[in-house]
């Protein structure tokens, strides 16, 4: 695979355990993770079927980098996602009815309807939302951070981006400020490798993602995002230091969407191999294959898993099938306060 | 004459432009390894080479700022925008400079580019995704403002604009892609600045443009069938904009609707209706009617996007009030009871 | 009532506000170590120290974005761009986030920010420099956008714009800074959404904001030694848009001119006379006349800028042909013969 | 100083002669920056005389980086600048009468009073302009690079911007797509410590600009932007490989301001001791102290090369005095090509 293990882990401090959680938290990320899987493949056929429109974007693959990460964030911190956020909301603890209602447009969902796909938000769950602007949220996320730092709070703010947004100039102007500013935020890089159909090799005059922010002042480290375990002991590690040492740190983790980019894709820019190799080392597979050899996990663990998640996310699409549509005169409300 | 979709009439313009003039390439995301996000440059990368196609990173602000500087060069850039809403980060660069390079130098510069790509709302693309900005780039001088509604004027227009040595924004809209209508062939004359009557009629003159021109037209049989014989005058450029056809057409009618997708609030229609009232407030037999897009952000909802949207019924109810003279106009034609 | 500079009723006004309340806090180049540009903030820095009177770097779509991060955790950020032209590298963090997040989350965020500095043309600062863009911002639902012409109404309107809940664009003039006026003390009433009578008339009303208020006075009272009485009506915010005070003028003088400084296509004015003749056609005894700037980029050459800009007499121009009713109107007021 | 030599000759290539340029040429460019000092002192009393209005930038100090640079460019060249360009434009050979009328706005001028002084254009010397917007002309910059490549030329682009600009997306977005691609561009980064009042380290979080700029793939070098001859022999070696290995370099020159940031300066960020320190390497007293030690210069030399450059720059004040305002007429010409 060529990823660098995070340099935190590099640095010496070995883990004690092979796992960065307890084991019942550890078996309960793998089945959030199921939960995310299913979760998209079922909001895939609900745009099949119509019942999703607009822009599409499924996380399948990456959920190990989302989960890893966001399960290591305490209920006061903050996130900020792109426009590819259900599985960070359901991460999040988002209910899947909700995020499903939203997908479906309806008035149950997380947002009543008018949000959609790439904008899921959840003020109450510190979910600032999914921007459907690449790299539009990077400079609200760095805000949250400097609300923070004013406000004297001990939370930090998650921000979420691709590779595909390091090459926009609002990753450059807030990174900077982060840096220049100490804000107490997290800048996660979710490498996927494409950003859309071009390859960091094609779009990156530097494709290292921790040299392509070396301009900024902040400590960069890299974990491999297939590993649920590898990510969440990283984000342990980093979401503690930025909340205790008050600094914003850049994380890449690499990873790799298996599905299209969203729901149409000329699949043109990849080879068929290339992502055979890469579901390999499917996030899902490689936390089970941990859980088992713990003995955490067997056959029957992972059915129940399955089926867990199977009634979650089938309740969430009849919940959302059976929801009303938002009432016409929402359209008029909350443009302004 | 063969029949095309709108889609391929401006591929076959990219394509014989391409051919015709070793001066002219073009730079966007995606337009070349992937095909295109709409496969309208499916095959160009393969058939002209990387020097002529160029996948850009996500970086609206910089390339638009490249294909400018080698505008000046006397190179004629078409620039792809994934979407016209992404031209938002890249509005200085396109309003602050590349439309004041001629006149700051009073000629010594030409700066013949093009920036395309589709507008609009499609079907639920939310609030940051279906923005058009005719109204935003008309208002500002040094760029002209082109928005074919049929596949015929896709291809000529955009040859035109391509040939053009002023900044041109071409505006396409997604929802018409995959229209289909006659297009002649070969180098037929598309004159940018010049109005099209699509239907005659002598009860009253609907103005529109882009996709609300079929529905203009839809809305024009079913006046007819209430025997109102509605004139449809399709503006196809909005800057320059070709005020005689319409100050003609309304001269004859006595009465006018002029319609626009977005936002109704300081917005093309707002032009056209001051000009009309200016050049023809003598035989106006009523006030202008103005359809346009409820004031809001474009909700993500189905139903509350077809509510927020001018359609049949908007253009339909305004011709009424128009033909009834009914003073009051009724706000956005789509107001909620 | 002590007299004020406008310039130092804006000072008053972030003075007392950021007195008031610890959750406001400024942002923007050189206001803190410089003193500001205008010398608007000077002695803030000392004041209130780097924590809440920050110097950014060059910076605007990134410190634009992060003050709108900062306002969703409930600060109030008010942002100095040094001036409004370079709002156009931010534009999609104001009109796409900032503008958007309320309505696209369903009001589960409010957005209290202001975003000010002064637009317009001052002296000879050349076409990149000379906008003030409020046709851009009032057309976008999700912004209010103020433009105040009188010291009291600067620093009134500033206090009610901090204290707003939504994102203001607070638009100064740099040509008004220096000029004089009675100011209230203390907590004085000044809304958002309401238009007031800056000089009453019988016989033509003049509408106009910002820096044009004043030339209205000025062409009203020449116009009243030929004994016509124009009614002076000063918009005072373009959006909200307080069209019921206009059209009870014109109810009462029958003849309007509207007055914009920026460029007449598709600006201010065309809104303002489109919803005269909306709501008013009848009681017009002629075409609303609309008086704007050139549409060319402002030239640099002293004489040439004059040109280009509406001034005393394309306003008394304008208002003779209302009263003369003569029907075509003469296009910009400035034309060149 | 603590300015580290320019990489390219701590790598081995030391020089051969003090000088990198034979000895009539090395006078030549001392009195070259004797004419851009006296002009400027000479513009900035026109300024105070009214005769010139806007925002007025001069580069006085920064005569070193200025002359050094661009001497070493080919007619066949291009220059990007920023708004601090008339030095440049001198420093290219255009007449100084032609720059100094364009200052008062005369048609005489560059641009025949079109642009004005932060606006200077030649383009048959390749002066390809000054933007306003900071940060604004880089990928422009990139994009004339871009040309070059494509026509297969073996001219280069020098893209002047300052410290602050860095900070702007576009630097950003532009600086990698020329690594990306490998154009044929010298980025010059003219280092005075302050973007107008803000110190480098108040804007930056990594102050030192060649660090800055780690993540585009280019190769970075920083010279002492007060010494002639040091700017020229790097200029020399940078511009050439640029033009033989046909890719992007970046260049820091660190240099001083004397005079204030524009027109009106607050003053208020810097010590006078500081200015007074660096005025001790003042560029011109070191050129002279170096053509002295050589024997190149003695009094009667300075003498005759301040009185030259004195008798241009008057001729040059006279003649734009002298010169006609724009025709009225040219209010509407070269809005579009
Ligand atoms: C400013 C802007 N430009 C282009 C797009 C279209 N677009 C949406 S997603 C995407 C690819 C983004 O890639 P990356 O940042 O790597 O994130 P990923 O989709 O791989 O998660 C593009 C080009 C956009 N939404 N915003
Ligand atoms: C986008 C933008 N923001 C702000 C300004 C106002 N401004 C003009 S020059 C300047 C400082 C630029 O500093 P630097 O890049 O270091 O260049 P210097 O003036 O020192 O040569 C600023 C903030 C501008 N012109 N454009
Ligand atoms: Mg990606
Ligand atoms: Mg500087």
């Amino acid at each position: 695979m060529g990823v660098k293990k995070r340099k935190a882990l590099d640095s010496g401090e070995a883990l004690l355990s092979p796992l960065p959680v307890n084991e019942v938290d550890a078996v309960a990320l793998y089945r959030r993770m199921q939960l995310i899987r299913l979760f998209e493949e079922e909001a895939a056929k609900g745009f099949t079927r119509t019942r999703i429109a607009g822009y599409f974007h499924t996380c399948t693959g990456e959920e190990a980098s989302v989960v890893g990460i966001i399960s290591a964030l305490r209920e006061d911190d903050y996130l900020v996602t792109s426009y590819r956020d259900h599985g960070h909301a359901l991460a999040r603890g988002l209910p899947p009815r909700e995020v499903m209602a939203e997908l479906y447009g309806r008035r149950t969902g997380s947002s009543h309807g008018k949000g959609g796909s790439m904008h899921i938000f959840d003020a109450k769950r510190h979910f600032m939302g999914g921007s459907g602007i690449v790299g539009g949220g990077i400079p609200m996320g760095a805000g949250i951070g400097f609300a923070l730092k004013y406000q004297d709070s001990d939370s930090i703010c998650a921000c979420f981006f691709g590779d595909g947004a390091v090459n926009e100039g609002t990753f450059h102007e807030a990174l900077n400020m982060a840096g220049l500013w100490k804000l107490p935020v997290l800048f996660v890089c979710e490498n996927n490798l494409y950003g859309m159909g071009t390859h960091v090799s094609r779009a990156n005059a530097v494709p290292e993602m921790t040299e392509r922010a070396a301009g900024y002042g902040m400590e960069r480290f890299k974990v491999d995002g297939m590993d649920l375990f590898e990510v969440r002991a990283a984000a342990d590690e980093l979401v503690g230091r930025v909340r205790r040492e008050r600094r914003p740190i850049f994380l890449e983790s690499l990873t790799y969407r298996f599905s299209g980019h969203g729901a149409h894709d000329s699949g043109k820019y990849r080879s068929a191999e290339e992502v055979e190799q890469w579901k390999k080392r499917d996030p899902l597979i490689l936390a089970e294959d941990t859980l088992r050899r713990l003995h955490l996990l067997d056959d029957a663990g992972v059915e129940a898993a399955c089926a867990e998640a199977k009634a979650a996310v089938d309740d969430a699409a009849r919940f959302a099938e059976q929801s009303p549509m938002p009432d016409p005169k929402e359209l008029y409300t909350n443009v302004y306060a | 004459m063969p029949e095309l979709t709108y889609k391929d009439a401006i591929r076959q313009a990219l394509l014989e432009e391409m051919e015709a003039d070793p001066a002219v390439f073009m730079m966007g995301e995606d337009i070349g390894k992937y095909q295109g996000t709409f496969m309208i440059t499916a095959g160009f990368l393969e058939k002209f080479g990387d020097r002529r196609v160029v996948d850009t990173p996500i970086s609206e602000s910089g390339f638009v700022g490249i294909a400018f500087g080698a505008a000046l060069m006397g190179l004629r850039p078409v620039v792809e925008l994934m979407t016209i809403n992404f031209s938002m980060v890249a509005m200085d660069q396109i309003v602050n400079h590349a439309a004041k390079w001629r006149y700051m130098s009073d000629g010594q510069f030409t700066v013949p580019m093009v920036i395309r790509g589709p507008g609009g709302p499609v079907s639920q693309l939310a609030a940051q995704h279906s923005h058009s900005l005719e109204s935003w780039f008309a208002h500002s001088p040094g760029l002209k403002v082109v928005m074919p509604a049929t596949p015929s004027d896709a291809k000529g227009l955009l040859r035109t604009a391509i040939r053009d040595d002023n900044p041109v924004i071409f505006i396409e809209h997604g929802r018409l892609y995959n229209t289909r209508g006659e297009v002649p062939e070969g180098d037929y004359d598309c004159p940018i600045g010049k109005a099209a009557i699509r239907r005659p009629g002598r009860d009253l003159t609907i103005v529109a443009y882009s996709s609300l021109v079929p529905v203009a037209l839809n809305a024009a049989k079913t006046l007819a069938k209430e025997g109102i014989e509605a004139e449809v005058v399709d503006l196809r450029t909005i800057s320059p904009l070709d005020i005689d056809t319409v100050i003609q057409s309304v001269r004859k009618t006595n009465r006018a609707v002029v319609c626009q997708e977005e936002w109704k609030f300081i917005g093309v229609a707002a032009e056209v209706a001051s000009q009309i009232y200016e050049k023809a407030f003598d035989d106006l037999d009523a006030p202008v009617e103005r359809v346009g897009a409820a004031d809001v952000p474009l909700p993500y909802a189905r139903n509350l996007e077809t509510l927020a949207i001018p359609n049949d019924q908007s253009i339909i109810d305004a011709a009424h009030r128009a033909i009834r003279g009914i003073k009051k106009s009724a706000g956005p034609g789509i107001r909620v009871a």
